[in-house]
This record gives structure tokens, C-alpha cells and sequence, in this order.
């Protein structure tokens, strides 16, 4: 492993960006979740 | 990516999901993990900018990502304004890129400056890439919310899809102003072709698993987008009924 | 004037939950019903103000589910707002309402004299005027406008004995020189004793409209 | 009517409520004074104030311009007459030209005074060499800032939430106006030895801009403020 300088920024980078994009993600499952409750399953065109 | 573990109410994780999807994530995960192992651990540091060039592989990516998804967001608008090939489909799918598009670029926003703060000792400067960039986030920040007004969904995705197209009409405007304000701009030390092989590798893998991530989120959104649209639907289906006993 | 099963959305509630009418030209028709009904809704939709979600509408052989800008400009609609420039005199507002419509001075005279706007008020900044007044001025701008259908959402509302005598006489004579008037009223023996048809509205539908 | 009439009409309207009700002159004028008494305050440095006269200018102008635009749509939207207009079948182009153009002639006073205020305020000082390039700058930047004025408040006039709408999605669209007329007002006016000729590339970004939304506009408007 090559040693780091700041090593804060460029971890810390890496944690907004994948926390980020996970948060959304999770976010967005959760509404598809709440709105497919709501809905009959055949109505899945993609499925 | 809550990709390979069910729930116990649906057999699928999500409603969205299809068996391609599911690759596809796989895939973009798979992409990820290697973006982490090469940027952060097997590749070396720059001779100039030391470690700081790590961040490089994901914000250089987020960027282009950002740029694609409004572009892709301009097309769907322009392809719902047309009336030969006018589809609530377009407007969903504008929406959807435009919301991914906004966080990448959010992504975008911070990781760059955290890149500044290493390379420039600051975590920003005028120059005219960023400074157009700020003004495209909020922009789309704009568009996402003129599409939260309401009306009917048709009202919705005319009303959006114009202000996308005007959206589009803007950032030459911005970009060529900024520019001409602020002439001289920080060297974009990268570009110049100073990049080894395992560095140029990095930003590769970064490229691709970010395209993957970006093609997975947008058909997830605007199928989420299109539950929501029939909620609607089944929603007005429900208080007409209400409303017919009523007489 | 018809429609047909007619379905129409206000912030996701079916104000109009198909709803059928068919309006001969020339009939004044009288719109009744409870509040929350459907009757602004109706009226509007006919203006070309209110998208049709589903079911047919044709009004004066316009399709509204093809292009509702067509329609406008030959409706006149009075609705809950007077939609009157409150900064401006009541002849200003009138001429106004005329001009856009390319209605001449006379005309534009006339329909102040028809809805008895003395010349006194002539000058009177609109805000300044009581509710009655406001109401005759936009319904001299509504007769200004030579409209071939009229829709009256409430016309009587604030109006004195001599203004209801007034607007009666504007809407027979309306109709007898060809135009259809469609009023909600609840008004029922005043507005009654004017239409040749009274229809009621319940819960987003038409009843008796045979 | 055609489009032109009905926009010398809207227009003539629109200016003859701003006369009767007289708003633009008892009540943004002196807001736009206030907020450039608030920049001196704020930079309290005689030399900044005037090495950045032209840029505050231009920043109250587009404040200003926030609050004639929700004027110039709560006109419209207080007693219906929007709808209205809708249904007495006036073509959407014509309302955005005529409302364009009202919104113009009250902008062009608004920034009158605010050169004014920025003369006796800042110690600005005007040279006979910038006057055509002045007014040039000032001419197309209007224009492009009543334009892009009316789109977005017809498109915010019938929203929830107006009031923080119209900003957020008005301000980022109006940068390069914003950017273009400060420069080529500091080119008019000399400041920090800058002189005409540096300006008159910028007048060439105003007056695409004002084309672009001009264009736009007239073809959007309807769909915009449409139900």
C-alpha cells in the first residue's frame, strides 16, 4: 500500500461519493416499495 | 446496493427490479469495488499531485456522468415536445436522468473541491468549468422542482420538458460568460497525457462502473417514477368511484 | 354543445366524474346542485380552462380533447373572480376586455350602458367599488366580448334587484340572437323563471340532462 | 387580434396599473436605494465601493427585478384575469411581448435611478467616450432580463410557492446577463483603466441572450402558464 497524504481528503472523498449514491439508492427503493403497496402486481410493464 | 438479499414481502428486493437490472448492479458493484481497490490502493501516486490524483478517478467520472444525464434529459424532453413521438415514457425518463444527474454533479461538486483543497490549497476557484458546473446544479436543482408543481401528468411533463429545453438553451450562455470573466484558469495538470498505465487503468474502471451505476439508477427512477404515475391513476380510479355514489 | 362521460382532475380530485350534457344553441341553461358539485368545474371546462382527463367534449364544434385554445375565444366566462384589474377605473377595464376582443367604442359603450354603469363610476378605480359593482363591470366586459357561449358562474351573487333585471334581460337577449348561456346558480326561482332547461349536478355528474 | 396588438394592449395595461397604483415608484424604487446604502455599508471602503460600482448595480438591478416580476404576475393573478385572458383566446405570444415590454420601460427606470444613486453614492463618474457603449450595454440587458423576467414568472404566476420559485429558478439564468453588463459597464465607465472597446464583446453575449429568450419565450408561454 502506497503511503497517503492527505489521507482524510481522498478517503473522505470516496465515503461522501459512495454514501451518497447508497442514501439515493436506498431512498429510492424505499419509494418503489411504498408505491408499489399501493398497486396490484400485474401492472409491471418491465416485468 | 440492496441487489442480492430479498425481503420477505416480495420475492424481489424491489418492484423494480428485472433480471437485467439485477445483472446490471451486479455488475456496476462489481465495477465499484474494483474503482476502490485500483484508486485507492494499487495504483501509485502522481508525481505532481501526490495522492490527491485518487480523487481524480471518481470526480472526473461524476462529472462526465452529470454532463451525460442532462444531456439524456434534453433529448427525452425534446423526444416528449415532438408530437410524433409525444410519450409520458420521455417525460419520466428526463425526470429520472435529470434527478441522477443532480447527484452526480453534487458528487461531483464535492469531490472536486476536496481535490482543490489538496492541489491548489483551496477548495475552490472561479474558473469558468467550475463555476458553470455550479450554475448547472442549481439549474436542475430548478427543473426538479417545477416538476413537484402539480397539475395532471401531461401538464407536468410539457411544463418540464420546456424548461429543460430552456435549461439546455442556458449553459452555452453561462458557459461562454464565466469564461470570458475569468480568462486565466487553473492547468488541468491530468489531461495532459501524464497519467501511467495503472492510473489511466483506475480512471477507466471508474468510467465504466460509473455508466453502469448511472444506466441502473435512471431505469430504476423512471420505473419508480412510472409506480407513482399509476398510483396516480389508480388513485383518480378510486375517488371517481367515491365521487359517482355520491349521486 | 356535448359531452360525453366526461372526466376532469383538479390537484388529483375528479371534480367532474363523468359527467354528460348535450346543450342545444340558443337554450339557456340552468346549472343547480350542491356546493363542491361540479358546476365551476363544468363551466370552466367548457371555457377550454380545464383539461378533459377522459371522455369526449365538443363545444361549439370544437373538439376540447384536440385543442382547447380554439374554443376560448368564442366563449365569454364569468366566473367566481371578475377577473378585473383592481388599479384600473371601470372604463378602463371595459375597453380593456372590449380591445382585446377587437370590440368597437360602441360596442364597448354600450355594454356599459346595458349593465347600467352610470358615467359617474366611469372613473372609479375598480378596487373602490362595492362587490356589486365589480360584478356589473365584469359583466359589462362579458357582454362586450360578443361571445357565442356564455358561462355564468353565480352571475346574481351581490347583485341588487335592478342589476338581477338587468342581467336577465342581457342573457334572453343573448339568447335570442343565437348565443347558448349555461348559468349555476342557486338563486333557484330568479334563475329559474330565465332557463328553458335546469339541470342538476351531483357529485361531478349530470342528472336530468336527457 | 394579432400578436402585436394584443401586446401593445398588455403592455399599455400593464403601465397604466403601474401609474394608478404607482408600486414600481413608491415602493421598489426606494427598495433598490436601500440595498445599495446597504453595499456601502456593507464594503465600507470608499475605493472598493467605487471599483465595484458597476457589479452592485447591476446585483440590486436583478433584486429589483425579483420583486417587479411577482408584481407584474400578482396583477394578473389576483382577480383571475389570467384565466381570463386565456379564454378571451389571446395568444400567449402576445401577452409575454406586451407584459416583456412593460416590464422593460418600468426596468429602464429602475435603472436610471439606480445609476443615479450609484453617481452620488459610489463617486462613480461618467465619460462622454463610454455614453454609446452605455447605452447600448444597458438597452440589451434590459431587454434579455424583461424577457427572461416574464418567462419565468408566468411560468411560477399560478405555482405554490411563488414567491421562493421564481428566484431559484430566475437567478442562475440571468448569470451571464449579470457578468456581461457588469463588464461592459465597467468598460463604459473606465473603471480600473478598462476602456470601451474592452465592452463591446460583451454587448454581443447580451444581445444573444435577449434573442435566445426572446425567441423562447414568444414560443413557450403558452404552454407555460396553461393549466
Amino acid at each position: 500500500m502506497v503511503a497517503m497524504l492527505h489521507a482524510p481528503y481522498v478517503i473522505g472523498s470516496y465515503v461522501v461519493t459512495l454514501g451518497g449514491i447508497a442514501l439515493y439508492t436506498v431512498g429510492m427503493f424505499a419509494r418503489a416499495r411504498k408505491a408499489a403497496k399501493r398497486l396490484p402486481d400485474e401492472e409491471r410493464p418491465w416485468s | 446496493m440492496n441487489l442480492t438479499s430479498s425481503s420477505s414481502s416480495s420475492p424481489s428486493p424491489s418492484p423494480t427490479s428485472t433480471r437485467f437490472t439485477r445483472a446490471l448492479g451486479v455488475a456496476a458493484l462489481v465495477g465499484i469495488g474494483w474503482l476502490v481497490l485500483f484508486g485507492l490502493f494499487l495504483s501509485p501516486n502522481d508525481r505532481v499531485q501526490k495522492t490527491g490524483v485518487r480523487i481524480l478517478y471518481i470526480h472526473v467520472p461524476s462529472a462526465w456522468l452529470a454532463y451525460l444525464a442532462f444531456g439524456v434529459t434534453g433529448l427525452s424532453s425534446a423526444a416528449y415536445l415532438w408530437k410524433r413521438t409525444r410519450n409520458l415514457q420521455w417525460d419520466r425518463v428526463a425526470g429520472a436522468s435529470a434527478e441522477v444527474g443532480v447527484l452526480f454533479m453534487g458528487i461531483t461538486l464535492v469531490s472536486g473541491s476536496l481535490w482543490g483543497r489538496i492541489s491548489w490549497g483551496q477548495f475552490w476557484t472561479w474558473d469558468a468549468r467550475l463555476t458553470t458546473t455550479a450554475f448547472l446544479f442549481v439549474t436542475y436543482i430548478g427543473y426538479l422542482a417545477v416538476r413537484d408543481l402539480g397539475g395532471t401528468h401531461q401538464q407536468r411533463a410539457k411544463r418540464s420538458a420546456v424548461m429543460a429545453l430552456l435549461a439546455v438553451l442556458e449553459v452555452p450562455l453561462v458557459h461562454f460568460s464565466v469564461k470570458w470573466w475569468r480568462p486565466l484558469h487553473q492547468n488541468e495538470t491530468v489531461e495532459k497525457g501524464k497519467l501511467n498505465g495503472l492510473m489511466l487503468f483506475s480512471l477507466f474502471i471508474g468510467l465504466i462502473s460509473f455508466t453502469l451505476l448511472y444506466v441502473w439508477l435512471v431505469i430504476h427512477r423512471q420505473r419508480v417514477l412510472a409506480l407513482n404515475d399509476q398510483v396516480d391513476d389508480r388513485g383518480l380510479d378510486l375517488a371517481l368511484a367515491a365521487r359517482r355514489e355520491e349521486s | 354543445m356535448r359531452l360525453v362521460d366526461v372526466v376532469a382532475v383538479l390537484g388529483g380530485f375528479p371534480a367532474l366524474a363523468g359527467a354528460s350534457l348535450t346543450v342545444e344553441r340558443g337554450e339557456i341553461v340552468l346549472l343547480r346542485g350542491p356546493n363542491g358539485a361540479g358546476k365551476t368545474s363544468l363551466l370552466r371546462l367548457c371555457a377550454g380552462l380545464l383539461a378533459v382527463e377522459r371522455g369526449q367534449a365538443t363545444v361549439l364544434g370544437c373538439d376540447l380533447t384536440l385543442d382547447r385554445a380554439a374554443v376560448r375565444r368564442r366563449v365569454g366566462l364569468l366566473g367566481h373572480a371578475n377577473g378585473l384589474y383592481a388599479d384600473l377605473t371601470v372604463g378602463d377595464n371595459v375597453r380593456f376586455w372590449g380591445d382585446t376582443v377587437g370590440a368597437t367604442e360602441r360596442e364597448i359603450a354600450a355594454s356599459m350602458e346595458r349593465m347600467g354603469l352610470a358615467n359617474r363610476l366611469m372613473d372609479v378605480p375598480v378596487g373602490r367599488l362595492s362587490a356589486g359593482q365589480r360584478r356589473r363591470t365584469a359583466l359589462a366586459c362579458l357582454v362586450a366580448r360578443r361571445a357565442e357561449l356564455w358561462l355564468l358562474d353565480e352571475p346574481h351573487a351581490g347583485l341588487d334587484a335592478a342589476g338581477r333585471d338587468e342581467l336577465d334581460q342581457t342573457l334572453r337577449a343573448a339568447a335570442a340572437a343565437g348565443a347558448t348561456v349555461m348559468v349555476a346558480s342557486h338563486e333557484l326561482e330568479r334563475a329559474g323563471a330565465l332557463a328553458s332547461r335546469v339541470v342538476e349536478v351531483v357529485g361531478g355528474q349530470v342528472r336530468g340532462a336527457a | 387580434m394579432n400578436a402585436w396588438g394584443i401586446a401593445r394592449l398588455v403592455a399599455a395595461k400593464d403601465l397604466r396599473v403601474e401609474w394608478r397604483s404607482r408600486v414600481l415608484i413608491n415602493q421598489v424604487l426606494p427598495f433598490a436605494t436601500l440595498v445599495m446604502v446597504m453595499f456601502a455599508f456593507a464594503l465600507d471602503n470608499d475605493q472598493t465601493l467605487t471599483r465595484v460600482a458597476p457589479g452592485l448595480v447591476w446585483l440590486a438591478t436583478m433584486f429589483s427585478l425579483l420583486v417587479v416580476v411577482q408584481r407584474s404576475f400578482a396583477v394578473e393573478t389576483a382577480d383571475g384575469a389570467l384565466d381570463a385572458l386565456q379564454v378571451a383566446g389571446v395568444r400567449p405570444a402576445g401577452i409575454f411581448l406586451g407584459k416583456s415590454l412593460a416590464l422593460l420601460a418600468q426596468l429602464a427606470v429602475l435603472e436610471l435611478v439606480l445609476m443615479g444613486a450609484a453617481v452620488v453614492l459610489y463617486r462613480t463618474e461618467l465619460h462622454a467616450g463610454g455614453v454609446v457603449l452605455l447605452v447600448t450595454t444597458y438597452v440589451a440587458a434590459t431587454t434579455g432580463l424583461a424577457f427572461v423576467g416574464t418567462l419565468y414568472g408566468g411560468l411560477a404566476a399560478g405555482a405554490k410557492g411563488r414567491e421562493t420559485l421564481l428566484p431559484l429558478l430566475m437567478l442562475p439564468v440571468v448569470a451571464p446577463v449579470l457578468i456581461g453588463a457588469t463588464r461592459a459597464t465597467e468598460a463604459a465607465l473606465g473603471t480600473e483603466g478598462a476602456t470601451p472597446s474592452d465592452g463591446w464583446p460583451w454587448i454581443g453575449l447580451l444581445i444573444l441572450f435577449a434573442a435566445l429568450f426572446g425567441v423562447g419565450g414568444t414560443m413557450a408561454f403558452g404552454s407555460l402558464i396553461d393549466e
